[in-house]
């Protein structure tokens, strides 16, 4: 019962604002409908065809190279925690540093083969797509 | 650790006792740089020359450590490094011998055959990448690299089987195999996350420890126990985990598929080995915990799954594919005819002696299925009528293969398939060893339905075949080579199969 | 404090629905995010047992598992892409050139 | 010291070279490598009658030459070794001496008829002696397996040698699986003999025959899987038996054998006389102090022998092609040897092997020049009067035939009596089960009497039947030659073991095979086997009184046999008795002398008997072997249907398999409670 308490009012309480504040602004402001407001907002251009467009390829494949290396920087972390005291106790700079730098490292090989191979390029450049069907063709 | 590896020109340090695995991973990685410096190349000579020189020379290195007794009782035992994380001794390093060969034959047939492919670096590096993994699986000795190295092996062969990306069988093949893959990694992860609710530790020799205070946690150990089994029976193929295998090989490109069925294989036992000896050992356990009987009903029901339903198949390739899942139903003898205080080492070695022994055969088998993909020939039992004439000296290997997958007695097969069951019935299971032999004597069936088709029916009129391909046949004919030389060279494999197994007890 | 039990029966319930969901749905993505709650069953028993036990190994693992269940997205995303230009769909029940 | 002994590998090596010769230059070579494989045969040979000479002066060998595997403690270790001993020695030159005989007939058969591909024929004739000669010096029961299954691989592609044809390549499928599935069993049992002993040496102090008998003394103890030493031995014993009865054609593992006559004639000639055949009862007489040891065993072997002896008999009664007849015949005789085994009479079962080797490789090679003659066709009922045409053929032949119908004084004679001679003594001695083998032995001489005249009248005499017979095809001196020198060995092979002459007349010392296999290496002799079966010999009247009545009453069915084929075919238009109901008429008509009884026999009891024997072989002997095959097969395609291609429902069954699996084992290990 006792130490729940706090979670539960925390939970409350996170609740009450938000929903406290659209009720507030609900009956404070003037309501007045029209066509523009209610658009879809799309940074100031005019919505146009339906929201399910096939995106290029390239989008996934970005989104894609930025889940693997994003999950990545996680394995930093542990590493991260133990740096400082691992140091302070007398471990030597090499031991600590060189296998996070070897991480990176072939990190970093792995990031320069997809940028070299086009991964990340959001639009190919006009030459390398000629350059793949002529090889297609050949 | 003590145990300093013990060479001629003085001790080096124990951390290059990994260097197979390093150096499978550093030649990946150079693939990766080479295609980065020149992402356009095709240079097929060069990529798949590299990957095998890296292959053989990681073969070498294993090879190397093995004779000197580096890891072995007789230098001061296995040498544990990265916090006992892993663990080198004989076991893993005899396991290294047999992907590192695979992965090489592999490497030089594929040289022909994705000439024609874009993305040949890739293709390369991946297959190294899953070397590198399945080395590290038989050194694993911590659940944790357990996993990673299993998912390390896992994601490059997913990708590879996919590679024929406009291929709709390679795709489905594909799709399949990552998804059961997938299901089977999340199964495996929550039995390790059991096993260590149960016990409190990764650590193989710690899980053993404190099997004893596992009270009141039996259920829980037991459930992760059997978790853990699903994740390698998937990766063995061994049934119910096996759904995977018939598709994946027959859809994967040819190599591939060797490569599957031989050397991950392979990995999936040496690492199911390791885990339920070390860390789950007979007479430590608490009742109700009994792996063992698991084991044995997994492994006649799969020999018999596997045996059955290739007897009945009509394309080659997948005949080989279930035949695969059959095989490793024996090799599950290995783990199923142990006994606390039996002859364990020699039941767990003649079983590591037949992964080795197979590993030469069914990669050549495949090999060949991939030398008939590249001649355009159809996949029927049919279409190979007559190939005995055009190409007699694959079809004298594939003819070996054929016999010794069967165990016929000339061959590789045979000693490794009677040395397994010997030893299971030395074991007192002999039963075991009699479902392997009814299922041995099924098996003849289906084999030697490849031979009469490529020997005794006549070719149909407009069977031609193209150019011979120079890499395929060196490999398929070193795998045959190997496939025989391993009958005069049994006596070796079996002593030192026999002598690392009994370091692990 | 909450029993570990509890935890169990979390995890179990997570891992048993994201079994369900593999077993109901056909759409190859759906199939991958019961995948990835699955995996998230076991991170929960990792990290509960972890402090449940006072050592790290747990929750060190669990980011381990975290960042391996990402590759493997990454992995199947590629797959199910090349699925959907084979097939025309991500109907993981279309692809069925292969049996028996 | 260089003996002969040193050179015993040479004679299975040269074989095997003349193999290779074939196999990489045959095709330039004239003859397609024929040459090559006469002269390593002869060498063989020649070899092997040094070594049987050495013999002689009372040497034998035992020596391990090359180890596969040294096991560790405990473990098996697996070697080649050979092991030249009296019964060794006396194979070896029984199958050189065919072999040899073989490949110079096949000159005549193979190369004057213009056949193609006689590198592969010659190759595999090569092959396979020397895998049987390998087998014949094998000293453990390891390496006899191993070259017992490369003797059948090479059956399996002589037999299919004419692999264009459709009857060859199915007959041959057949010869190798039937063999193999004997050959599993035979698999089991030699593990079963490294697991319970640890060896499979078959001599000296630390063979397994030697270890068994002490395990049954008491003086050492073996791994007998928790049963009694003896049931156990029996157990592993009649596994090892497995393969001898498929190997051997033995009940109810013979039918691939009447299918293999698809083969070359000179090939049927090799299989059933001297090689495959001869192996499964070589195994047995090979590892006898092993079986000795085991009354049960030994009951089953004499019964199966007994009944194959009689049931293989009366179905060569109705065979209409020379070729069938002699394959019938072959599994009817090894049943005789079978017999003898089982009957305890292992120096008549050897004299039994070594004279049949003789005569029956003769009468194959003498239908081989009856169907060069003849054009290719076998059919019994074109051919007649051949007997003006090639005497040469005919003679050797009769020599053949009286010493397969066992009359005196021929070879077949002396040993098929001392076969059922040694079974009815020991029968009489208090083994009621021997003397129902001996009864269906006795009554099986009747059968061969009749159906070996019955062939040789209707080949040779009468009047020709067809335009082929009344102008046949000449032979040349590679076929004559070799007729000759067995024809002659047929009729005179007799004399090295005649018993009954000297238990009759009292001269001693002739029994020259009791003399010769005593010459063994210890715990290998005639007299230790003779110690070691559970028989005790007991007579009619007195011993003397005993050979002359068994060797009466055999000798009188047989020519009663022979005389009813006399009187029913040695006519010159015979007409198919046996086959035709309303021939009976006819028969009387013509043959008025015969009785009532004769035609009764004739068509009352031979026909029923034969065709049912006929029909239980095809409908349910053939039935259960293809019965567990489709099962297999039914099965199999049952198994594959799991695999519907959805992967939903692949990890539905992952996940069914997986909860079996938890609650099998939850429910098993109490995790539940």
């Amino acid at each position: 019962m006792s130490e729940w308490i706090a979670i539960g009012a925390l939970a409350l309480v996170a609740v009450g604002i938000p929903l406290g504040m659209m009720a507030a602004s609900a009956i404070l402001r003037p309501s007045v409908p029209e066509q523009g407001k209610s658009a879809t907002y799309e940074s100031g251009e005019i919505p146009t065809g339906s929201a399910r467009v096939q995106f290029n390829i390239q989008y996934y494949m970005v989104a894609l190279l930025f889940v693997v290396f994003d999950i990545e920087t996680v394995l930093i972390f542990p590493w991260t925690v133990i740096y400082r005291s691992a140091l302070s106790q007398g471990a030597s700079l090499a031991t600590v540093l060189l296998p996070m730098l070897v991480f990176i490292g072939v990190l970093v090989v792995g990031l320069v083969w997809a940028w070299r191979n086009g991964a990340v390029e959001w639009v190919k450049s006009p030459l390398a797509k000629r350059r793949k069907t002529e090889r297609q063709d050949a | 650790m003590a145990g300093a590896l013990a060479l001629q020109s003085g001790p080096l340090p124990d951390w290059t006792a990994v260097s197979p695995a390093l150096i499978l991973a550093l030649t990946g990685l150079l693939l990766f740089v080479i295609d980065s410096i020149d992402s356009d190349s095709d240079n097929t000579v060069l990529l798949a020359g590299l990957s095998t020189v890296g292959s053989l020379f990681a073969f070498g290195v294993a090879g190397w450590f093995l004779v000197e007794g580096t890891g072995q009782a007789a230098t001061g035992g296995a040498i544990s490094l990265y916090g006992d994380a892993l663990v080198v001794d004989g076991m893993s390093l005899f396991f290294t011998l047999i992907f590192t060969i695979v992965a090489a034959m592999v490497c030089i047939a594929s040289l022909d055959y994705v000439a024609e492919q874009r993305h040949q670096a890739e293709f390369f590096s991946l297959v190294l990448f899953a070397a590198t993994g399945m080395t590290l699986m038989s050194m694993s000795n911590s659940l944790a690299t357990a996993f990673i190295s299993l998912e390390l092996a896992s994601l490059p062969s997913y990708a590879l089987v996919a590679y024929l990306k406009d291929n709709r069988g390679s795709v489905e093949a594909a799709l399949k195999y990552f998804l059961i893959g997938a299901l089977s990694s999340a199964v495996f992860a929550f039995g390790i996350s059991l096993v260590y609710a149960a016990t409190g530790s990764l650590l193989l020799s710690d899980i053993a420890s404190s099997l004893g205070d596992a009270d009141g946690m039996t259920g829980i150990l037991g459930m992760g126990v059997l978790m853990l089994l699903g994740g390698f029976a998937f990766k063995t193929a061994s049934v119910p985990f096996h759904f995977w295998a018939p598709e994946a090989y027959e859809g994967a490109p040819a190599p591939i598929s060797a490569f599957l069925s031989s050397a991950s294989k392979a990995a999936g036992f040496a690492i199911a080995f390791r885990v339920f000896v070390e860390a789950f050992p007979l007479g430590q356990l608490p009742a109700g915990v009994d792996w063992v009987l698991a084991f044995q009903v997994l492994a006649v029901v799969t020999m018999t799954l596997g045996n059955f339903a290739a007897a009945t198949q009509e394309n080659v390739k997948r005949m080989l594919a279930y035949s695969s899942i059959g095989h490793a139903g024996y090799a599950l003898i290995g783990l199923a005819a142990l006994t606390a205080g039996g002859p364990n080492a020699n039941v767990l070695g003649a079983s590591m002696a037949h992964l080795l022994v197979y590993g030469f055969m069914n990669t050549g088998a495949f090999l060949f299925i991939a030398l008939v993909e590249y001649w355009g020939v159809g996949t029927t039992f049919e279409d190979y009528n007559g190939l005995g004439a055009r190409a007699p000296m694959a079809c004298v290997a594939m003819s070996v293969f054929m016999f010794s997958l069967a165990g016929l007695p000339p061959f590789g097969g045979f000693f490794s398939k009677y040395v397994l069951f010997y030893s299971a019935i030395e074991a007192g299971f002999w039963w075991l060893a009699a479902v392997g032999a009814v299922n041995s004597a099924l098996s003849l069936f289906y084999y030697s339905r490849v031979v009469k088709a490529m020997w005794i029916e006549d070719a149909a009129p407009t069977l031609e075949l193209g150019s011979k391909p120079v890499g395929l046949y060196t490999a398929v004919i070193f795998a045959a080579v190997g496939t025989l030389l391993l009958l005069p060279a049994f006596q070796p494999v079996i002593e030192t199969a026999q002598t690392v197994a009994t370091a692990l007890f | 404090m909450v029993p570990p039990e509890y935890y169990l029966v979390l995890s179990a319930a997570i891992f048993c629905i994201g079994l369900f969901g593999i077993l109901t749905r056909r759409n190859a993505l759906l199939f991958l995010m019961s995948v990835e709650l699955m995996l998230n069953a076991a991170n929960i028993n990792l990290v509960a047992f972890s402090y449940v036990w006072g050592n790290v190994t747990g929750q060190t693992f669990a980011l381990f598992t975290m960042a391996l269940a990402a590759a493997e997205v990454a992995i199947g995303l590629g797959i199910i892409m090349v699925l959907y230009r084979n097939f025309g769909g991500v109907d993981v029940t279309d692809a069925t050139t292969m049996r028996w | 010291m260089a003996g002969i002994f040193d050179f015993v590998p040479a004679i299975v090596l040269l074989p095997f070279v003349s193999f290779l010769v074939a196999l990489a230059v045959g095709n330039r070579m004239p003859k397609g490598g024929a040459f090559a494989g006469i002269v390593a045969t002869a060498g063989s040979f020649l070899l092997s009658l040094a070594t049987f000479f050495t013999v002689s002066q009372g040497q034998t060998y035992n020596q391990t030459i090359y180890t596969w595997a040294q096991g560790l403690d405990g473990a098996v270790t697996l070697e080649f070794g050979l092991l030249i001993d009296p019964l060794s020695a006396l194979m070896l030159v029984i199958v050189t001496l065919i072999a040899l005989l073989v490949h110079i007939f096949s000159l005549g058969y193979m190369n004057d008829e213009g056949e193609t591909g006689l590198p592969r024929y010659y190759a595999g004739l090569g092959l396979f002696t020397a895998s049987m000669l390998g087998f014949v010096v094998a000293d453990n029961l390891l390496m006899a397996f191993m070259f017992f299954e490369l003797v059948g691989l090479c059956s399996y592609l002589l037999i299919g040698f004419w692999f264009r044809e459709p009857g060859p390549p199915s007959a041959a499928k057949k010869a190798f699986l039937v063999t193999r599935f004997g050959d599993y069993f035979f698999l089991v049992g030699v593990v079963a003999v490294f697991a319970t002993f640890g060896t499979a040496a078959f001599a000296g102090s630390e063979s397994f025959p030697h270890l068994a008998e002490q395990a049954l003394a008491g003086e050492t103890s073996v791994n007998t899987f928790g049963f009694a030493a003896e049931t156990w031995f029996t157990i592993v014993g009649l596994l090892v038996l497995g393969g001898v009865v498929g190997k051997s054609a033995q009940f109810p593992l013979h039918t691939w054998l009447p299918d293999a006559m698809e083969g070359p004639t000179p090939v049927s000639a090799l299989i059933h006389a001297a090689t495959m055949v001869a192996a499964g009862v070589y195994l047995v007489a090979r590892m006898y102090g092993f079986y000795a040891l085991s009354p049960t065993a030994l009951a089953i072997i004499a019964l199966i022998g007994g009944f194959t002896a009689l049931f293989a008999a009366t179905m060569g009664v109705v065979k209409r092609e020379i070729k069938q007849v002699l394959a019938y015949s072959t599994i009817s005789q090894y049943g005789y040897m079978m017999l003898g085994l089982g009957g305890g009479g292992y120096v008549a079962a050897t004299f039994h092997l070594m004279t049949h080797a003789f005569f029956k490789a003769l009468l194959f090679l003498g239908a081989g020049s009856v169907i060069i003659a003849m054009h290719h066709n076998e059919n019994m009922w074109d051919m007649g009067g051949l007997k003006e045409k090639m005497p040469v053929t005919y003679y050797t032949f009769l020599s053949g035939s009286l010493a397969l119908a066992g009359i005196f004084p021929f070879a077949g004679f002396w040993s098929k009596d001392e076969v059922l001679y040694e079974t009815l003594i020991h029968g009489l001695g208090g083994s009621p089960i021997l003397l129902v083998a001996y009864a269906m032995g006795l009554l099986a001489v009747f059968f061969t009497g009749f159906y070996t005249f019955r062939m040789v009248f209707l080949t040779f005499h009468g009047k020709p039947r067809s335009q082929t017979a009344r102008d046949p095809h000449g032979v040349r001196w590679n076929v004559k030659g070799p007729l000759a020198v067995l024809g002659v060995l047929a009729a005179t092979t007799g004399v090295v073991n005649m018993v009954p002459v000297e238990k009759l007349l009292g001269i001693k010392g002739i029994d020259f095979l009791h003399q010769w296999l005593d010459m063994s290496l210890d715990g290998l002799t005639a007299h230790h086997y003779a110690e070691l079966t559970p028989y005790s010999s007991a007579y009619i009247g007195g011993e003397a009184t005993t050979v002359a009545i068994g060797a009466a009453v055999s000798l009188g069915l047989a020519i009663a046999g022979a005389g009813l084929a006399y009187v029913l075919y040695n006519v010159p238009e015979p007409t198919e008795h046996t086959d035709k109901l309303g021939g009976i008429k006819t028969l009387l008509y013509n043959n008025y002398y015969q009785d009532e009884y004769q035609v009764w026999l004739a068509n009352s009891v031979v026909r029923p008997i034969s065709r049912g024997a006929d029909k239980f072989d095809q409908g349910v002997v053939d039935g259960v072997v293809n019965g567990v095959s489709s099962v297999s097969l039914f099965s199999g395609s049952r198994v594959r249907r799991i695999q519907t291609g959805v992967v939903s429902n692949y990890a539905a069954l992952l996940t069914l398999g997986l909860t079996v699996l938890l609650l099998g084992f939850g429910l098993l290990g109490g995790w539940f409670q």
